[in-house]
C-alpha cells in the first residue's frame, strides 16, 4: 500500500512538474494578446489599448505568472480547462478535448494493439529459431523498420496501399460511421505500430532467448513438456518485463510520432490541435493537451506496475 | 554491550574491533541486521580466519574494516587510529594500509583498463617515489605474483584467467605496502586446481611481506589451512573464536559443531556423519532472540530463547558464545 | 520409437551403456569437442560420480546423455538407455522419457524453477503431462511428493512461488519435481554448490535416501570429491573432455592411478589437516578446448609426463581391478612414476613444465 | 588488436562506416564538389518539372526543377549538423549529469533522475515544436532543442551505467586503494560508461535527423536551405507522390541509409564490446 | 452531353466585405491559394478575399471565367440527395457578425444566409433578401427596402431591426469591424430603421454602387435574436441561423458541417435534402475524393489540382481568375524600401517567368496589374517589370553607395551588406508551395539582396504586416468586384503609422487618392475606367507591388449535379454562377 501511495506521490509531482514547465515556456516565450484580439493588440489607438487591458484582465494576463499557474491549476484540477485564448468567443477547451482526443486514442491504441498483435507472435517464432535462417531474415527485417522514420514509413504506406493499390483511403472523415473510422485509423495505425512492433520482437526475442537459456528452461524440458508448451508457458510470461516496460514508455514516444502521423494522414486528433494551438499560443489548450498526454503515459504506467505484479509473483508487495 | 573476553589486550594488535554494528535499510522501513555486535582482534603478522554460512555478516565485516561503508557504530582501532572517527582524507590515507582482496577476481580489475594500469594506479594516487621507480615496483610486484610485466602492460582483464585475475588483484593490493589484507573469499569463484596456487602464493606473500591478514571463506577447510585464529560467524554474531586446530578437534559451539559434521571429506572410509541439524539461516532482517542459532540448535532451552549466550573462555584461547558449550571432542583423525 | 515408451522397464541390472560419445558445439571460433569417447555404464540402483573442474565436460556428459543440449551441439557414439538407443531419438521421443524415465536435479535451486509458476503447478506438470493424472489427483500426489522431501506445510507450500522458499526448500522441490514419474535415472548436476555447506549436507543426505528408496540410478556430477567420496558407488574422473579415470569409490580413494586424480586430492585443503599446510597445487590452468594438446591433455601440467604423453594420448585402460580403469602411460605406482617423484623429492628437476 | 575488431565487427558494419564516411564527406565538401547548385532551377523550355532522373540529374529534380542529388548532398549538411550538434550537446551535459547522478546517488540522484523522468515523460516532439515555434527557427536553435531533448534518454543510460559498474568490485578496489571520487569517476567509470554511450550517440544521431524530417513535416525545420525533412515533405503530397515519386523516395532512401547505418553501426559496437564484457 | 461554354460571358462579380478582419482571421478559413499540403488546417496567404468591382453595366465581356456546364435540358429538377462538398478549409466559426469569413467560409454561409444583394449574370447588383436600394442625390444616403414576410430558421421575423442588428454587431466587431469604419460615420447615424422594412445608410463619401457592398458577408443577415445567444454563448458561432436555403444541422469542427433543406425558404424549392461541407487542406486530396466519389463537388486554388481537374472530361468546372492578385509587397515606411531604387531593383531582379511557370503551371495568368486584359479597367500600357538581374544589380550599387550605412530597423543592421542589401522575406506558413515561393525569390533575389527568411503563421503573418513589421512580404489581395472596396488598401487614410494600417505598404499618393475617389462616385463605367487606369499607372509607378499571377478559383462538381447555375433573383434575374470560389447551391440537385 505504502508503496501506491508513494507511487501516487511521484505521478502527481511528475505532472506539476511537466505542467510547470509547458506554462513557464509557454508565458515566457510566448504572447497570446494577438490570437485574442487580432491586430488590435499591436495597436497603439486608445481604443485598442483599452481592449488590450480588458483581455489581459478577462484573461487574467496582467497577473504574476506564479498566481497564473496557481489559479489554472485550481480549475484544472476541479475540471475545468478553461477557454481557448480565441479571437472567436470563448469556447471551452474540453469541448476541443472531448472532440478531439478520442481520435488520438483510437489511433494509438490500434496502433498498440497492432504492435503488439505482431510483436508477441512474431518474437515468439523467431526465438523459437534463434540464429536459424528465418531468425536472421526477421532481424534484418525489425532493424530496417526500426531505423525507418515514422514520416517516411508514412510515405510510403500511403504510396503503396493509399496510392498505388488504393486499399485504404488517404483522409479521415469524422462523420463516418464507427467501423469505417476504424478502417481509415488503420493505415495511420500502422505507421506507428510497424516499427513499434519490431522494437517489441527485438526486446521479446531477446529475452525469451534468455529466458530459453535459464536453468529452469531446462528444467522444463528435463520433465518432458513439449518444445510449444515450453515457449508458451514457461518462457513468455517471465519474458515479458522488457516488453512491457518498454511498452509503457514507448507510449510516450508513440504519442509524440502520433502527431506527424496525424498530420500526415490527416485526421483531425490532439496531434494536430496541440501543433495548431502551440503556433496560435493558445495555451489553455497546448496546457490541457501536455497534461492529457502525460497523464495518459504515467496511468500507462501504472497499469505497467499492476501488469508487473498479475505476470510476476516476485514484484507483489 | 560485550565486554569482548576474546580480545586480548597484551598482544600487538594491528587491529581491534569492537562491538560492531552494520544495519542496512530496506524498504518498507525494515533493517538488515547484518553485523550486530561483533569484537576481535588480529595481532601483528596472524592471519585471523572468519568463516560462515552465506548471510553471516562476514564479508560485512571485512568492508565495515574498511568503512565501506561506515558501520553504524562500534570501535575499529587500526594501527592505534579509530577508523571510524577519521575524515574523508584521513581514511582516504588509511586504507591505503588496508587492502581488500575479492571474491569475484574478473570483476574486481576494471575490464577497459590494462591490467598494469590498474596495478600502478595505487602508487600513482599517492605519487610514490619517480616514475621510474613505480614502474620499477609495478613491475616486481607482478612478477612476484607470477604475472608477466609485459603482458601485463598491453593486456585487460579479459585475457587472463580467473587465477591469473585474482593475482593481478592480489598485485594492486600489495603494491603500496599495507599492513593489513582483507581477503573476501578469495578462491571460491576458482577451480580447485588453481585455488591452490593463490593459497599458496597468499600464504608466501604473507611471509615475505608481514602482513596481517583477515581471511574470509566459507569453505572451512580452506580457513583453517591458512588461518592464526579462526572464528564463526552465526547471522551477524561470532559464535566461537580459537586457534584452528583447536577449533577444528574440538567445536564448543553447536553450530560450529554442525559445520564441520556437514562438509563432506574425500575419503570413503570415513564415512559419513549425520548432521542431526535441519532448516536453514533465517533472515537477518529479524533475527530470532536470545541465541540467533536457538531455532535450530539440538541443545536450545528457555534461557538460549531469551538471553543472548556472551563470550567465554573454555580453553586458553578458545571462546564460544553459548549457554551450553559442547565439550565432547569430535574424531577428525587423519 | 514407440519402442521408447516406459512399458519394460529396467528392474536390475545394466540401465545406461554410453559407447564412445562425443559432443561437439559449433561455436564462432570454431569446434569445440566438450566431451571426447567417453564410454561408460551403470546399473540399476547404481550412484555414479563424474568428477571434474570446470570445463571438464562433466555437465556436458550428463546433459549429452540426456539429450538436453543447445542446438549447437552434435553428438557421437551411443547411448543405450535400457534396450533403447536414445542417440538419434528426436526431441519429441524423447520428451517422453524426460521426468518419467530419467530426470535431472540442476544446480542453482535458485534460478531452475520457473519464477512465476506456483511449484504445486511445477511439481504437477509432469504428473498430468507423463500420467495423465487428473488435476485432483496430481495435486494430492504433488502433496505427497513434497512431504517425501521433507518439506514442512506441503498442503500450503504447494500454492506458494519459488521466490517464497529458501534455497534449500527450492532443491527440495526441485528433487521433488524429478522424483514425480518415479524416474529410474537421476541426473544431479552439481545439485548443492550454490548451497550453503549445511544444507548441502541435508539435500545429498535426501538425494540418497530416495536413490535407496525407490532403487533409483544416481549420476551425481560435481567438482567436488567431498561429495562423491560419501555419495556414489562409481567414480569417473574427467579432465578435457575425457574420462581419465573410472573405479569404484572405495577402490579410488584407496588406489588411484591418474596423476591428475592424486593431484587434485592433494591440492585441496582438507578439515584432517593441520593449519597452515602446504597444499600440492597443479601448475597451469585447464586446457583450452579450442585448442586442446596432443597428446594426454594434462600432460603440460602434469609432473609425471613424459616425451609420450605429450605426443600421444593414452586410452582408458582397466587395473588389476577390471572396474577400475584410467588412462596414463605412467600411472600412479609405475616404475616412472617412481622415478619422477624421487627426483621431485631429491629436488633435481620437476617435470612436466617445460 | 585492430585486426580483430576489423573482423569481429564484420563487413557490413565497416559498409555503415563508409556510408556514413561518404555522405559526411559529401555534405563537407559539397561546395566544391562537381555537383549542380542546389539552388538553380534548371528549367527546360516547354518540358514542366518535376524531372524524372535521367543522366543531367540523377535523382531527378523537384516541382521547381531544382536538382535533387545536389539537394540531398546539401540537406545531408544541415541534418548531420542537427545530428551531431544535438548529440554532443546530450552527451556533454546528459552524460555529466547521469555519471554524477550513478555515482553520488542519495539526494543528487533522486534530483537528477526526476528531472530525467520529467523530461522522458514529456512527450518530447511536443517540446521541441513548443521550443521551436515560439523562438524561432534557425540551425542552432533546433539542434540545441533537440540536444536538450537527448538529455535525458542520454542521462538515464549513463546513470544506469554508471550504477551498474560502481557496485563492481573493481570501484570498490579503487576506492580501497585511496582514489578520490574525481578519480574514481574519471579512470574507473567513464572508461566504461563510454562505449555504451558512444553507442547511444550514434542511435541518438540517427534519432536527431529522424527528428528534423518530423519537425520539418510539422513546418517547424530549419527556415533557410534544404533539409531531408523538408526534400521528403515536398514530395510526399498525394499528387507528387503519385505523378513524381523520386522526389520524396530520393531523400528518404539516403535518410533511411543513414539512420540505418547509424543504428548498425552503434548496435555493433555495444555487442562487439557486450562480448568482450563478458570475457569471451 | 457536355458542351463547354468557355469564355461565357460574366460580369464581375464579387464578395463584398473588404475587410481586414477577413484577413487576420484567416486562421479558420483557408484563403490559401496555392498551399496544397500543410498539416494543419491553417492557410497559408492571407489573401484579402475582398474586392470590389463597379456594379454599373459593366457589360463588355471582360472575364476570364469559364463554365463548363451541361446543357439546359428539359428535365425537371428532382428532390433528394446529398451533396458533399470539399473545401480548402474549415473556419471556426459561422456568424458573419464576428467570424471572418474567407471562400470557404463564405461557401458554407451561402447555404444558411441570403444576401441583401446579389450580383446578376453581368456582374450588376440585384436586390435579394432587400426589395429595393435607393440612393439619395449625392449617393451618400442609401434607402433600402426589406421583402415582407420572411422569417430566419427560429421563427424570428427579417425586419429593419435585424438588418440593424447585424449591421451594428459587424460594426462593433473587432475584427469585422475594422473593415467596415472606413464607410461609415462612427456614430449612430450610419444605418437608421425608417420604418419596421426600411433602413437608411449614411457613407463617408460618394458611392456610386452601395448594392454590391451587401452581396457578401456585409450583406448577410442572421437572426438577432441567434447573434444575441452567440454573444453570450460563443459555441452558438458553430450553429448559425440565418435566412437562407439551408438550415443548419450539426458540425464537426475540422471534418465536417452539415446543413439540411429549409422546406419553406422564401425563394422558392430547395431540392437538395442536405448538404455538407468536408474540409480537405490538401489539394491533391481533395481532387482524389472527388474523383474516387466521396465528394461531388469541391472548390480549389491549387494550380496542379486545376491541371488534374481540366485533365478529366467528367466534371463541370467554374474557372475565374479576376479575384485576387499574388504579389510581393514591399513596406515603404522603414529602409531600405522606403527608397524607390530599392523598391525598383527587387522588382527588376524578381523572377517573374519562373513564377509563372513553377508557380502558376501554365493555369494561372501573369499579372501587371488589378486588372485581367479583359477587364474594361485594364491598362494595356503597363508593365511589370522583373527578370532583369542587370538592372537590379545597377540600382542596388547606387542605393548601398548612397544609403547603404543606414539601419534596417527589422534586421538591426545596416542597409546593406557586402554591397547588397539587407531584407527580410515574410510569408505565412507552413505551407510547401510558400516555401518553394520564397525560395525561388531569394535565388533570383540574390544578386542584388541578402535575404533573410520569416515564416510566420498566417495571423502573425498578417499582424506583422498590418502593424508595419516587414520589409517585403507575400500577399494576396485586390480584384475586388466593385473596385472602390479596394481603396482601403491604398488610400493615405488607411495608414497608421503608430498602428494597425490597411495601407499595408505605407505608401502615400495624394493624386492616387484623389483618382480613386473620384472612380467611386461615377456611374459612367467608361469614363470611370479611364480615371482607374490612371491610378493603376499610379500604382504601377511607386513599385510597391510586384505582381505576380492572377489567383485562378475553379470550382468543380460532378456530372449529375445539376442546376449549379440556376440560382435566380426573387425578380427572376439570373444570378452569378461563382465569385471567387463559392457558389450557391440553393438549386442545385441530383440527377
Amino acid at each position: 500500500m505504502n508503496y501506491w501511495v508513494q507511487r501516487l506521490t511521484a505521478s502527481i509531482m511528475l505532472l506539476l512538474a511537466v505542467s510547470m514547465l509547458t506554462f513557464g515556456a509557454m508565458n515566457l516565450l510566448g504572447d497570446p494578446l494577438f490570437n485574442i484580439l487580432g491586430p488590435a493588440a499591436a495597436d497603439t489607438k486608445p481604443e485598442s489599448l483599452e481592449k488590450v487591458a480588458a483581455a489581459k484582465e478577462l484573461y487574467h494576463l496582467d497577473r504574476p505568472l506564479p498566481e497564473r499557474y496557481v489559479r489554472w491549476l485550481g480549475d484544472m484540477v476541479t475540471g475545468d480547462f478553461g477557454v481557448q485564448f480565441s479571437s472567436t468567443g470563448q469556447p471551452p477547451v474540453s469541448d476541443l478535448v472531448v472532440e478531439r482526443f478520442p481520435r488520438s486514442l483510437t489511433l494509438l491504441v490500434m496502433a498498440q494493439l497492432l504492435a503488439s498483435m505482431i510483436a508477441i507472435p512474431w518474437a515468439l517464432i523467431t526465438a523459437a529459431r534463434a540464429n536459424r535462417p528465418a531468425d536472421r531474415i526477421s532481424t534484418i527485417n525489425s532493424f530496417l523498420l526500426i531505423a525507418m522514420p515514422n514520416f517516411a514509413l508514412a510515405v510510403i504506406l500511403k504510396y503503396i496501399f493509399g496510392i498505388k493499390l488504393g486499399w485504404f483511403p488517404l483522409t479521415f472523415k469524422a462523420t463516418d460511421p464507427w467501423l469505417t473510422r476504424i478502417y481509415q485509423t488503420f493505415l495511420p495505425a500502422l505507421t506507428i505500430a510497424l516499427p513499434a512492433a519490431a522494437v517489441y520482437q527485438r526486446l521479446l526475442r531477446t529475452d525469451l532467448i534468455t529466458t530459453l537459456q535459464e536453468d529452469f528452461i531446462l528444467m522444463a524440458r528435463s520433465k518432458g513438456v513439449s518444445r510449444r508448451r515450453v515457449l508458451l508457458r514457461h518462457a513468455l510470461r517471465p519474458s515479458l518485463f522488457s516488453f512491457i516496460t518498454v511498452f509503457g514508455i514507448n507510449t510516450g514516444a508513440l504519442i509524440g510520432g502520433s502527431l506527424i502521423v496525424e498530420s500526415i494522414f490527416r485526421i483531425p486528433g490532439l496531434g494536430s490541435a496541440i501543433v495548431e494551438a502551440i503556433l496560435r499560443e493558445d495555451f489553455p489548450v497546448v496546457l490541457a493537451i501536455v497534461m492529457i498526454i502525460t497523464t495518459a503515459f504515467v496511468i500507462v504506467n501504472v497499469v505497467v506496475d499492476i501488469v508487473y505484479t498479475l505476470i510476476d509473483p516476485r514484484v507483489r508487495r | 554491550m560485550t565486554d569482548a573476553p576474546h580480545l586480548r589486550p597484551d598482544i600487538d594488535a594491528v587491529l581491534r574491533v569492537r562491538d560492531l554494528v552494520v544495519d542496512f535499510p530496506m524498504k518498507k522501513g525494515q533493517r538488515v541486521h547484518a553485523v550486530s555486535g561483533v569484537s576481535f582482534d588480529v595481532a601483528r603478522g596472524e592471519t585471523l580466519g572468519i568463516v560462515g554460512e552465506s548471510g553471516c555478516g562476514k564479508s560485512t565485516t571485512g568492508r565495515a574494516i574498511m568503512q565501506m561503508p561506515r558501520p553504524t557504530s562500534g570501535s575499529v582501532e587500526f594501527e592505534s587510529a579509530e577508523m571510524t572517527a577519521l575524515g574523508r582524507s584521513d581514511l582516504r590515507e588509511a586504507r591505503t594500509r588496508v587492502q581488500m582482496i575479492f571474491q569475484d577476481p574478473i570483476s574486481s580489475l576494471n575490464p577497459r583498463r590494462r591490467v598494469r594500469d590498474s596495478v600502478l594506479d595505487p602508487l600513482d594516487i599517492w605519487q610514490r617515489g619517480t616514475d621510474e621507480e613505480r614502474s620499477d615496483r609495478v613491475d616486481a610486484i607482478l612478477e612476484e605474483v607470477g604475472i608477466d610485466p609485459a603482458r601485463a602492460h598491453d593486456s585487460r582483464p579479459h585475457q587472463f584467467s580467473g587465477g591469473q585475475c585474482q593475482r593481478i588483484a592480489i598485485a594492486r593490493a600489495l603494491v603500496l605496502d599495507p599492513t593489513l589484507i582483507i581477503c573476501d573469499e578469495p578462491v571460491s569463484a576458482l577451480d580447485v586446481s588453481v585455488q591452490a596456487q593463490v593459497l599458496n602464493l597468499l600464504e608466501d606473500l604473507k611471509a615475505a611481506h608481514g602482513l596481517t591478514m583477515i581471511f574470509i571463506a566459507h569453505d572451512l577447510a580452506v580457513v583453517k589451512n591458512v588461518s592464526d585464529r579462526v572464528a564463526v560467524m552465526y547471522l551477524g554474531r561470532l559464535c566461537e573464536i580459537a586457534d584452528p586446530d583447536r577449533l577444528y578437534a574440538r567445536p564448543a559451539h553447536p553450530y560450529t559443531r554442525v559445520l564441520l559434521d556437514s562438509v563432506p571429506v574425500p575419503d570413503p572410509a570415513l564415512g559419513r556423519a549425520t548432521t542431526g541439524i535441519s532448516g536453514e539461516p533465517p533472515s537477518p532482517i529479524a533475527p530470532p532472540s536470545g541465541c540467533r542459532f536457538h531455532p535450530r540448535c539440538p541443545a536450545a532451552d528457555e534461557r538460549c530463547r531469551v538471553e543472548v549466550p556472551e563470550m567465554t573462555e573454555i580453553e586458553p584461547g578458545h571462546h564460544v558464545a553459548c549457554h551450553h558449550p559442547l565439550v565432547t571432542q569430535v574424531a577428525i583423525s587423519s | 520409437m514407440s519402442g521408447l515408451q516406459t512399458d519394460g522397464r529396467v528392474e536390475q541390472g545394466r540401465l545406461l551403456t554410453v559407447e564412445n560419445l562425443s559432443t561437439t558445439f559449433a561455436t564462432e571460433r570454431g569446434p569445440v569437442r566438450a566431451v571426447d569417447q567417453v564410454s561408460l555404464s551403470l546399473d540399476r540402483g547404481q550412484a555414479l560420480g563424474i568428477v571434474g573442474e570446470s570445463g571438464s565436460g562433466k555437465t556436458v556428459l550428463s546433459r549429452s546423455i540426456m539429450g538436453l543440449l543447445p542446438s549447437t551441439a552434435r553428438r557421437e557414439g551411443s547411448i543405450r538407455f535400457g534396450d533403447h538407443e536414445l542417440l538419434g531419438s528426436g526431441a519429441v521421443d524423447m520428451s517422453k522419457l524426460w521426468g518419467r524415465e530419467m530426470s535431472m536435479v540442476f544446480q542453482n535451486p535458485m534460478v531452475s524453477l520457473n519464477p512465476v509458476m506456483r511449484i504445486g503447478e511445477q511439481i504437477a506438470e509432469p504428473l498430468r503431462i507423463h500420467l495423465g493424472m487428473s488435476r485432483r489427483d496430481a495435486r494430492a500426489t504433488t502433496v505427497r511428493l513434497l512431504r517425501d522431501v521433507r518439506i514442512p506445510e506441503p498442503e500450503r507450500r504447494v500454492d506458494q512461488y519459488p521466490h517464497e522458499l529458501s534455497g534449500g526448500m527450492r532443491q527440495r522441490v526441485m528433487i521433488a519435481i524429478t522424483l514425480a514419474c518415479g524416474p529410474t535415472l537421476l541426473f544431479a548436476d552439481e545439485p548443492t554448490t550454490a548451497l550453503d555447506v549445511t544444507v548441502q549436507a541435508q539435500i545429498l543426505d535426501l538425494i540418497a535416501e530416495q536413490r535407496e528408496e525407490r532403487n533409483m540410478s544416481v549420476v551425481l556430477v560435481t567438482h567436488d570429491l567431498g561429495v562423491v567420496a560419501g555419495h556414489t558407488d562409481v567414480i569417473a574422473v574427467m579432465y578435457g573432455g575425457r574420462l581419465v579415470e573410472v573405479a569404484p569409490t572405495a577402490v579410488l580413494f584407496a588406489d588411484m592411478r591418474m596423476p591428475y586424480t592424486e593431484a587434485l586430492l592433494q591440492s585441496i585443503p582438507r578439515l584432517d589437516q593441520p593449519s597452515h599446510t602446504r597444499l600440492t597445487a597443479i601448475p597451469g590452468r585447464p586446457p583450452d578446448l579450442l585448442d586442446p594438446p596432443r597428446g594426454c591433455a594434462f600432460a603440460p601440467r602434469c609432473a609425471f609426463a613424459r616425451d609420450r604423453c605429450r605426443e600421444e594420448a593414452p586410452t582408458l585402460t582397466p587395473a588389476d581391478n577390471p572396474e577400475h580403469r584410467f588412462a596414463c602411460w605412467y600411472p600412479v605406482g609405475s616404475a616412472e612414476y617412481l622415478e619422477t617423484r624421487e627426483r621431485i623429492a631429491s629436488g633435481l628437476t620437476i617435470g612436466g613444465r617445460s | 588488436m585492430s585486426d580483430t575488431i576489423t573482423k569481429r565487427l564484420g563487413p557490413l558494419f565497416w559498409l555503415a562506416v563508409g556510408w556514413l564516411a561518404i555522405v559526411s564527406l559529401l555534405a563537407l565538401f559539397a561546395p566544391w564538389l562537381p555537383i549542380k547548385d542546389p539552388d538553380s532551377y534548371f528549367l527546360v523550355r516547354g518540358e514542366r518539372p518535376p524531372y524524372s532522373p535521367s543522366g543531367t540529374h540523377w535523382f531527378g529534380t523537384d516541382q521547381d526543377a531544382r536538382d535533387m542529388f545536389a539537394r540531398i548532398i546539401y540537406g545531408a549538411r544541415v541534418s548531420l549538423v542537427i545530428g551531431f550538434v544535438a548529440i554532443a550537446f546530450g552527451m556533454v551535459v546528459g552524460g555529466t549529469a547521469g555519471i554524477v547522478a550513478g555515482y553520488l546517488r542519495g539526494r543528487t540522484d533522486k534530483v537528477v533522475s526526476f528531472i530525467f523522468i520529467v523530461f522522458l515523460s514529456f512527450p518530447s516532439l511536443v517540446l521541441a515544436i513548443l521550443i521551436t515555434a515560439l523562438l524561432d527557427r534557425g540551425l542552432v536553435t533546433i539542434a540545441l532543442t533537440l540536444g536538450v531533448l537527448a538529455v535525458a534518454p542520454v542521462g538515464r543510460l549513463a546513470r544506469a551505467t554508471t550504477l551498474a559498474y560502481a557496485d563492481r568490485e573493481f570501484v570498490t578496489a579503487a576506492r580501497a586503494i585511496g582514489a578520490g571520487d574525481r578519480r574514481i569517476i574519471v579512470r574507473e567509470l567513464l572508461p566504461n560508461v563510454v562505449i555504451p554511450m558512444g553507442a547511444l550517440a550514434l542511435l541518438g544521431m540517427a534519432v536527431a535527423i529522424v527528428a528534423e524530417g518530423g519537425l520539418a513535416f510539422l513546418g517547424l525545420s530549419v527556415e533557410k536551405g534544404p533539409t531531408w525533412g523538408k526534400l521528403i515533405l515536398i514530395g510526399a503530397g498525394s499528387r507528387e507522390l503519385e505523378k513524381s515519386p523520386w522526389i520524396a523516395f530520393g531523400p528518404i532512401i539516403v535518410l533511411f541509409l543513414t539512420v540505418l547505418a547509424l543504428n548498425y553501426a552503434g548496435d555493433r559496437i555495444r555487442s562487439y564490446y557486450d562480448v568482450r564484457e563478458i570475457g569471451l | 452531353m457536355k458542351t463547354s461554354s468557355s469564355h461565357r460571358s460574366f460580369r464581375r462579380l464579387g464578395a463584398v466585405l473588404a475587410t481586414a478582419g477577413l484577413l487576420v482571421s484567416a486562421c479558420g478559413g483557408s484563403d490559401d491559394n496555392e498551399a496544397d499540403s500543410e498539416p494543419a488546417a491553417e492557410s497559408s496567404e492571407p489573401a484579402a478575399e475582398p474586392a470590389a468591382e463597379p456594379a454599373e453595366e459593366d457589360t463588355l465581356g471582360e472575364t476570364e471565367t469559364e463554365v463548363t456546364l451541361p446543357p439546359d435540358d428539359d428535365a425537371d429538377s428532382i428532390f433528394g440527395g446529398t451533396l458533399r462538398y470539399g473545401l480548402e478549409a474549415d473556419v471556426n466559426g459561422l456568424n458573419p457578425s464576428s467570424s471572418a469569413l474567407a471562400a470557404s467560409g463564405l461557401m458554407m454561409a451561402n447555404a444558411v444566409f441570403d444576401t441583401l444583394a446579389v450580383y446578376d449574370e453581368n456582374g450588376v447588383s440585384t436586390p435579394h433578401l432587400a426589395e429595393s436600394f435607393t440612393p439619395n442625390d449625392t449617393l451618400t444616403t442609401w434607402t433600402v427596402k426589406l421583402r415582407e414576410g420572411i422569417t430566419f430558421h427560429d421563427g424570428t421575423p427579417l425586419n429593419a431591426e435585424a438588418v440593424l442588428v447585424n449591421f451594428n454587431a459587424q460594426r462593433g466587431d473587432p475584427l469585422v469591424g475594422l473593415a467596415i469604419m472606413p464607410f461609415f460615420p462612427a456614430d449612430e447615424t450610419a444605418a437608421v430603421a425608417v420604418d419596421d422594412l426600411t433602413i437608411e445608410f449614411n457613407v463617408n463619401f460618394p458611392i456610386a454602387d452601395f448594392g454590391s457592398l451587401v452581396t457578401g458577408q456585409l450583406g448577410m443577415v442572421a437572426s438577432p435574436t441567434w447573434i444575441a445567444a452567440a454573444k453570450e454563448d460563443p459555441t452558438l458561432n458553430q450553429a448559425p441561423v440565418g435566412t437562407g436555403a439551408f438550415v443548419f444541422d450539426s458540425r464537426s469542427e475540422d471534418s465536417v458541417t452539415r446543413f439540411v433543406r429549409n422546406e419553406d425558404w422564401w425563394g422558392g424549392d430547395v431540392y437538395l435534402d442536405a448538404v455538407e461541407f468536408y474540409p480537405v487542406t490538401d489539394g491533391d486530396d481533395r481532387n482524389n475524393l472527388l474523383f474516387n466519389g466521396d465528394l461531388d463537388a469541391l472548390h480549389t486554388t491549387n494550380q496542379a489540382s486545376i491541371l488534374d481537374l481540366l485533365d478529366t472530361d467528367d466534371y463541370q468546372n467554374i474557372i475565374d481568375d479576376t479575384g485576387e492578385e499574388s504579389y510581393a509587397m514591399m513596406n515603404t515606411a522603414i529602409p531600405p524600401f522606403d527608397d524607390i531604387r530599392a523598391r525598383q531593383a527587387l522588382a527588376y531582379a524578381t523572377p517573374i517567368e519562373e513564377y509563372v511557370e513553377l508557380i502558376g503551371l501554365g493555369v494561372s495568368r501573369r499579372a501587371t496589374q488589378r486588372f485581367t486584359p479583359e477587364s474594361i479597367n485594364y491598362n494595356p500600357d503597363l508593365v511589370q517589370v522583373g527578370n532583369d538581374p542587370d538592372t537590379a544589380v545597377g540600382l542596388v550599387a547606387e542605393y548601398c553607395a548612397e544609403r547603404g550605412e543606414e539601419t534596417n530597423p527589422l534586421l538591426g543592421t545596416t542597409t546593406c551588406t557586402d554591397g547588397k542589401i539587407n531584407i527580410e522575406l515574410q510569408w505565412s506558413g507552413p505551407s510547401v508551395v510558400q516555401t518553394r515561393i520564397a525560395e525561388l525569390l531569394d535565388e533570383a533575389w540574390s544578386v542584388g539582396f541578402n535575404v533573410t527568411f520569416q515564416e510566420l503563421p498566417q495571423d502573425g503573418h498578417v499582424l506583422q504586416t498590418a502593424i508595419g513589421q516587414y520589409n517585403v512580404n507575400t500577399w494576396r489581395q485586390f480584384g475586388a468586384v466593385d473596385v472602390w472596396s479596394d481603396n482601403v488598401w491604398l488610400l493615405c487614410a488607411t495608414i497608421n503609422p503608430a498602428g494597425l494600417s490597411l495601407n499595408w505598404p505605407r505608401n502615400c499618393d495624394e493624386e492616387r487618392d484623389a483618382l480613386l475617389f473620384q472612380a467611386t462616385a461615377m456611374s459612367d463605367l467608361e469614363a470611370r475606367a479611364e480615371v482607374l487606369k490612371q491610378a493603376e499607372a499610379l500604382i504601377n509607378q511607386a513599385f510597391t507591388y510586384v505582381f505576380f499571377t492572377h489567383t485562378t478559383w475553379v470550382n468543380s462538381f460532378a456530372d449529375n449535379v445539376r442546376g449549379v447555375c440556376d440560382h435566380t433573383s426573387p425578380e427572376g434575374v439570373k444570378m452569378r454562377c461563382a465569385v471567387s470560389g463559392r457558389t450557391w447551391l440553393s438549386k442545385v440537385w441530383i440527377e
